[in-house]
């Protein structure tokens, strides 16, 4: 690790954090981006998170950057530097911008004073003239001004930053010179203040990168796993993998409709899952909970669906922009009757496409519903990536030949799998039930045909190899981390400073919920003294899916806090050196 | 599945008779339902149409109307109470080449399943929406339904509910349905026809049957005394809409028929290969 | 135990077990209803439990009826005596009517011969040209005169029943005089054929009792608890409860209401509560399904409401009109964001009232949603049972005063539970939010407002004092079992066979099935070795469920299987003897 | 709650003014949004019929115009999306003593909420719903909505839905609403006066009103030159229907006014005692 922690360190640092906020139309978002994109082309990593106060626009607004020259998940603990375009309402992100006496913020002082929360941070206030300095250029604005001051703090370079900002203020109506102008002052001002030392220079790159967002990632996962068919209705923060879908499905030939509900939705993929078109819905928590009842329908009529669900706070409408790891029980008990279904859970933004992909693979494979617990904070957040591998994971549905003599839709075979007819096919054509059948599909009340039928259904998931993808295992010792989805990136943070402390830590990040894998959970942590289970809700979802599956190993202890506050790797890493020193 | 189908799917291109959609499974329906008669009226209208076993689908809800997918030969979806219509939408938009027709009741289509339908109206998919309407939920025993008279009197409606009828066929309109007709069980081939002619015209078409349970809803019987042939048929939907709304909900036929173009996505056929999609992602 | 099991006992038995057959239109129903009238009029306990083919009306049926001296809540495992009017179909009824060579089958030789499963298990077949005697008494009917072969076999005394038929007829078009004549025909018949021995005379009766079936008792404990408004739409097996609740609220002053749709049902009883009524719904699985983002509000805005879920073969559409145990998942886990509720499931007929009226107090007395597990089994089941004694328990909720100072509706108090404002209340009021709010109900998505809401609504379940109704504990012994709701009845006989057998067992049913009591579970299960878990239903969802709450104790074995065969006694006791013996 | 509350009901039977049922949250509106004028005419309504804040209730779902029941003193209940007109009529029938108004959005009470809203139309239960048509879903950054134009680009449609738009007050009619009305947020006033008629009007109301979403709709500031006052008011619904359905959806005032009976339960007032219940299990 050569992280200077705290900035302190003498050498260049591997990840600066910046925050850029501001109030409503201050442009933090614009600046945040050029400044991400910039860096990215300069070869650097990074993410950027969105955050705004409760105005539906023009609220106060942040944009949490971090620039790193290895791959990043998660935000920092702490924030580097704070760049205010004003202090209007910024309070309001106190919690989400920790800063230290290590910290720099700058601020105009002619906008008033830092809120009392960030000045007793003791993190140095350095006054800059930023809307003085934008009203000095004509035709430029003060976030110009802020690009500039980030990009000098962090040694961006200038030629990168300036392409990069021709290129996106090609398309808008802000004059593009004022704008480099304003950059130039803002840089010259970033350049030399006193802060900690600048991000070291960017590895080679090897492997194209993308700059990407969890939701778009999930939606190309998609695609590239065959789904051709999506419907869905709004809802924040899962729209956006629709508005992605929604051309990019047009130009693969497929179909994106916008239902009156949840209800609807749901019901529209399983009838074009029916017809053989692999189908999809995104949606959140209260969109989830209303397709519950179609979920069962899809688990007994045997129709393979992929349902994203990008978690937000819950329970109800809860906190509909935030990100809450707390839809786990929903998602691996939530339907009545005995409904065996496969949930993943992507693990970085990354990871969304593939884990997206996979869950389209095994939902074909299963002819089972499938559900991706992807979360607004991968969603919504948008990062440089490492250009995901080409899998071999698309649906591939087992289909069922025309005139197959004495076909039985839901006949008992040894994998509990039965070949589908597909509408179109000759001499095979059946009747899809919900209703407890018999092997062709004909309703029956009678217990064997239900037991036996259930017992297929399980089968179907108990039985399929998910080979290693259904974790991501990584070193070793006697304490172990079981972690999931966004909360493997500050535990995967903390189990590296672990290991620079001398006390080495074991990583489970589950990536398939359900069906639970006991077998392979056991042999990943065979040998622990130690577990410590980390999710960001406040019941402890995910231990008690795993005690009710499985008998976790040695001591256990969760870490766990709800939404929207994300797991910061230093409270983990301090419970983890704690307890092994024990 | 059924003998009837192999040996028709065997014949490949030779006309099927109405027999050849009717599959051998025994409808669990009291006898004298209403609803047997639908079937054949199904079966007739398919095999009026041309139509193939393999490339029709029949959808449906819960209830005792919604068993009829069963006892067809095409493919046929027995879903959830009351979402048959999305269902179906679902079907049509990723295989646009097959017949889409819907089968529901009145309380799956018009009460759990409402909204659906009005905005299969509105989204005017081309598929065929055909409810059995007997004034009842028949399946759950004896609850009433939005097409209940307000007086009827029930064990959860002692007395009756007091509420004003539902009137499907100006809801339909109301909301855009591009085709109503109303048909009636007792006369299976005009109600084959009507069907028919229901899913040939492109969009949305609503076929609404009064269809007697005689189990919970006796007095039915009388229905078929009270019917007669409509005395419209008009393609301005505010008449048609006034037409029907004082009509006494017995007037058999074509009540109203649009020109509305049918639902459809602009879809460049796979213009794109997915992984052209990386472009826009690409530093 | 004095009950001589297989009818080979010398004394009078004190359970007999007769299953009443025909196809439609036999009337075997109004057989079975005649005779448990006239069994608890004579003193005796008994149930009897409808089951009927896939027809919708007209198609066969079976009237399982049980007679008994001690109160029964389960079906025996095997019959003593069938009597077929006809046997057309019967076949389809094989796995409901065990038979043994003990067994008396009774039917008509005109009507064809027992089916092969029938037939196959070595029952003795008495001929009795039933149509035929009905048929020389003009006016009468088949089904009387097997009211009166069962009557005689069993020992019913002529002049009770006679009462019950004149009184059950008065209302009827059927003739009475043919009708008792039928009867007499029968009684000879059946008093005079080899049969076991007769049922055992009745203890003199002590308390009052009721002729019951759940659903109705289920709307019973709705109103002695303050319920006086119910939405619902019909769903069997629930309507029921509907359909007995509709002139009794009207009675009492209260409103139901038949909704579109259950989501219109739950937010209509949501909104009843938020205007201070007592509300409740009820449902089956599908519609428990569909309630599930509704249930999430009730957490978030903090009403309380009752959904009573009569539990039938799952999932989806299912097995509607046959009982299974398999929404346990979903009752405790099923809704997206931590969301902590009420279950309770009742374990006898006679309970669904107690356990009802004890849901509302609980949802009163928390400001949540209660959800009451009952099932098909017991919904459907008429049984005789000792009226249920009156309990304190009583819809209760903590109100606030008019004009309060400061009001702050979601206040964070000690319990947990904050006064509610009622609307008719002056200076108080305020708005009910599904939104993460702060303690006066302002929306917020601040991170501290989220954690310590999601804390009070848990303390107020955690630190409720549930006393000793959470679950009914009995006995002693290495070994021990723990089910819940209508698998009770036939553990609860499996133990006193056990017993017998010189293996003492501990019986807990759980009453309570969230929020989880392992400090009680533990105290139960002090001691123990072994403990099974049985349960009607194909995934073990109460073992999962424990599991995920508490370290059971012990070497842990599952019984179950899903619906819709009850699980039966003897299944239960080889178990528990084998297993002990070990 | 708020200051003005307290002293309002302090002051007991005095009567309130417009100001006393506004609350002292800051609304979180865009600047501009059409939906604050819309505040302002139900405090003017609810001051003009002499209620008082705490025998009002105001329910809604989700969406912006949903945020409505905080910025007033009344009490408040802020449900889940689309089903704020069951919460409604289960407090009505529940507490038929409040005044119960429901506030809701085009996406909220059109798409998902649609059918409870042709059921409340048809259940009649006396209360008022008024929805803030803007014909986009502002909440969650403009999406179409029922009411939106079939050619309105946006990102999830790209170049429109080319879907028919959906009618409410057509709908509202067919469906049995007894009263139906159009307003516009510019006009506070007389949406005040149109809320005010809807709530003394007995059984279910329902007054749309014209709101403008000036961040995703920015063109619909242009809707103030567009309306006017309608020249129809009619008590024959099918009329009525007739004359709506061709309007440009821009004529503001009472549009129809019915005589039904509102819904309510015959409740013999607690006849009986719980415990008289039991005779009818007694053995
Ligand atoms: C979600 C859900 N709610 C309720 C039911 C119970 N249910 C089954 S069929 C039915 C009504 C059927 O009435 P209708 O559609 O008129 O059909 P019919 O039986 O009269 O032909 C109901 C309420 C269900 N299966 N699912
Ligand atoms: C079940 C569910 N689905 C989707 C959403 C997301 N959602 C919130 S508001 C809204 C639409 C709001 O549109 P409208 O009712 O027109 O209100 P406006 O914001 O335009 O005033 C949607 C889809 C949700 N909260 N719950
Ligand atoms: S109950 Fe009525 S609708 Fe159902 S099968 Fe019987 S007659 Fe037909
Ligand atoms: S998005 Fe539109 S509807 Fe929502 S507050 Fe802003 S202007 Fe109003
Ligand atoms: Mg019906
Ligand atoms: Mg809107």
């Amino acid at each position: 690790m050569t992280d200077s922690r705290n900035g302190s360190g003498a050498a260049a640092r591997t990840s600066i954090s910046v925050a850029i906020t501001g109030s409503g139309g201050a442009g933090v978002m614009t600046a945040g981006n050029m400044l991400l994109e910039a860096a990215a082309k300069a070869g650097w990593y990074g993410l950027m998170v969105r955050s705004s106060g409760p105005q539906i626009r023009g609220g106060e607004a942040a944009a949490l950057c971090r620039f790193a020259t290895r791959p990043v998940d998660c935000l920092d603990d702490r924030f580097d530097v704070l760049i205010a375009v004003d202090w209007e309402n910024l309070h309001r992100f106190a919690d989400e911008i920790p800063l230290d006496s290590a910290s720099l913020m700058v601020g105009d002082p002619t906008q008033g004073d830092p809120p009392e929360v960030f000045a007793k941070s003791a993190a140095r206030y350095e006054r800059l003239g930023i809307k003085g300095m934008a009203k000095a250029i004509q035709g430029s604005w003060p976030n110009m001004v802020v690009v500039g001051v980030a990009a000098g703090l962090i040694g961006l370079p200038k030629d990168v930053l300036r392409a990069v900002v021709e290129n996106m203020l090609k398309k808008s109506r802000a004059g593009l010179a004022p704008s480099l102008a304003a950059i130039d002052a803002g840089y010259e001002a970033g350049e030399t203040m006193q802060a900690g030392e600048k991000l070291a220079a960017p590895a080679p790159r090897s492997e194209s990168r993308w700059l990407i967002t969890g939701n778009q990632a999930a939606g190309y996962g998609a695609i590239r796993g065959g789904v051709r068919f999506v419907a869905a209705y709004p809802i924040t923060p899962a729209t956006e993998v629709l508005e992605w879908l929604a051309p990019a499905l047009a130009d693969v030939g497929g179909t994106l409709v916008q239902a009156e509900d949840e209800l609807a939705s749901i019901n529209m993929i399983i009838g074009a899952s029916f017809g053989g078109v692999p189908a999809l819905t995104a949606t959140a928590g209260p969109g989830l909970s209303l397709m519950t009842e179609s979920l069962g329908l899809a688990v007994a009529a045997e129709v393979p669906i992929v349902v994203i669900d990008v978690m937000r706070g819950g329970p109800s409408t809860g906190i509909p922009a935030k990100s809450e790891q707390s839809d786990v029980s929903i998602a691996v008990n939530g339907m009545h009757g005995d409904a065996p279904r496969i949930v993943v859970a992507p693990n970085s933004v990354a990871d969304c496409l593939m884990s997206t992909q996979w869950a389209v693979h095994l939902a074909e494979a299963t002819q089972s519903p499938a559900i991706v617990l992807s979360d607004q904070f991968f969603g919504q957040m948008r990062a440089v990536v490492d250009r995901p591998k080409d899998v071999s994971y698309q649906g591939a549905r087992l289909t069922a030949a025309g005139n197959t003599e004495g076909y039985k839709r839901y006949s008992l075979t040894e994998s509990g799998i039965s070949p589908m007819a597909i509408p179109g096919t000759p001499g095979i054509a059946y009747t899809a039930d919900g209703l407890t059948h018999n092997e062709r599909g004909i309703p029956s009340s009678g217990a064997k045909d239900h037991a036996v039928q259930l017992a297929k259904r399980e089968r179907k998931l108990l039985g399929h190899e998910y080979g290693d993808y259904w974790a991501d295992v990584e070193g070793d010792g006697e304490t172990a981390v079981v972690t999931f989805g966004s909360s493997t990136g500050p535990v995967r943070e903390a189990i590296a400073r672990a290991k620079a402390d001398g006390v080495p830590v074991r990583l489970v990040s589950m990536r398939l919920l359900a069906p639970a894998q006991p077998a392979k959970l056991a042999a990943a942590l065979a040998g622990v003294k130690r577990v410590l289970v980390v999710e960001q809700n406040h019941g402890g979802q995910l231990l008690r899916h795993l005690r009710s599956e499985f008998e976790i190993p040695g001591e256990v202890q969760s870490f766990r806090r709800p939404g929207p506050l994300p797991i910061r790797a230093d409270e983990v890493h301090r419970q983890l050196v704690q307890w092994s020193n024990q | 599945m059924t003998a009837a189908t192999t040996s028709a799917t065997a014949r490949a291109t030779i006309p099927l008779t109405a027999a050849d959609f009717k599959s051998d499974y025994k409808p669990i329906w009291c006898p004298g339902c209403g609803d047997f008669s639908v079937v054949s009226s199904f079966t007739r209208a398919f095999a009026s149409l041309g139509l193939r076993p393999e490339n029709t689908a029949v959808i449906s809800g819960i209830g005792c109307s919604s068993r009829i997918p069963a006892y067809l030969t095409s493919y046929g979806f027995h879903g959830v109470h009351g979402r048959s219509l999305a269902a179906a939408a679902g079907l049509k938009l990723a295989r646009p080449d097959l017949t889409v027709v819907v089968a529901s009741g009145d309380g799956d289509g018009y009460s759990i399943g409402g909204n659906h339908f009005m905005h299969a109206c509105r989204r005017n998919v081309d598929m065929t929406y055909v409810v059995m309407d007997n004034h009842v939920y028949g399946m759950t025993k004896g609850q009433p339904s939005p097409t209940t008279e307000p007086d009827w009197d029930s064990k959860l409606s002692p007395g009756g509910t007091g509420l004003r009828t539902f009137h499907p066929l100006v809801i339909a309109l109301a909301a855009g349905a591009n085709f109503v007709a109303r048909g009636f069980s007792g006369d299976p081939k005009g109600t084959g026809e009507l069907i028919a002619e229901a899913i040939k015209t492109p969009g949305f078409s609503f076929v609404e049957i009064l269809s007697p349970c005689v189990t919970f809803r006796p007095e039915q019987r009388e229905w078929r005394k009270a019917v007669r042939e409509a005395p419209i048929n008009t393609d301005d939907p505010a008449r048609a809409a006034r037409l029907i709304m004082t009509d006494d909900g017995f007037n058999i036929g074509i009540l109203y028929r649009g020109h509305r173009e049918p639902y459809y996505r602009k879809t460049d056929k796979a213009a794109k290969q997915p992984a052209d999609l990386e472009k826009g992602f690409a530093i």
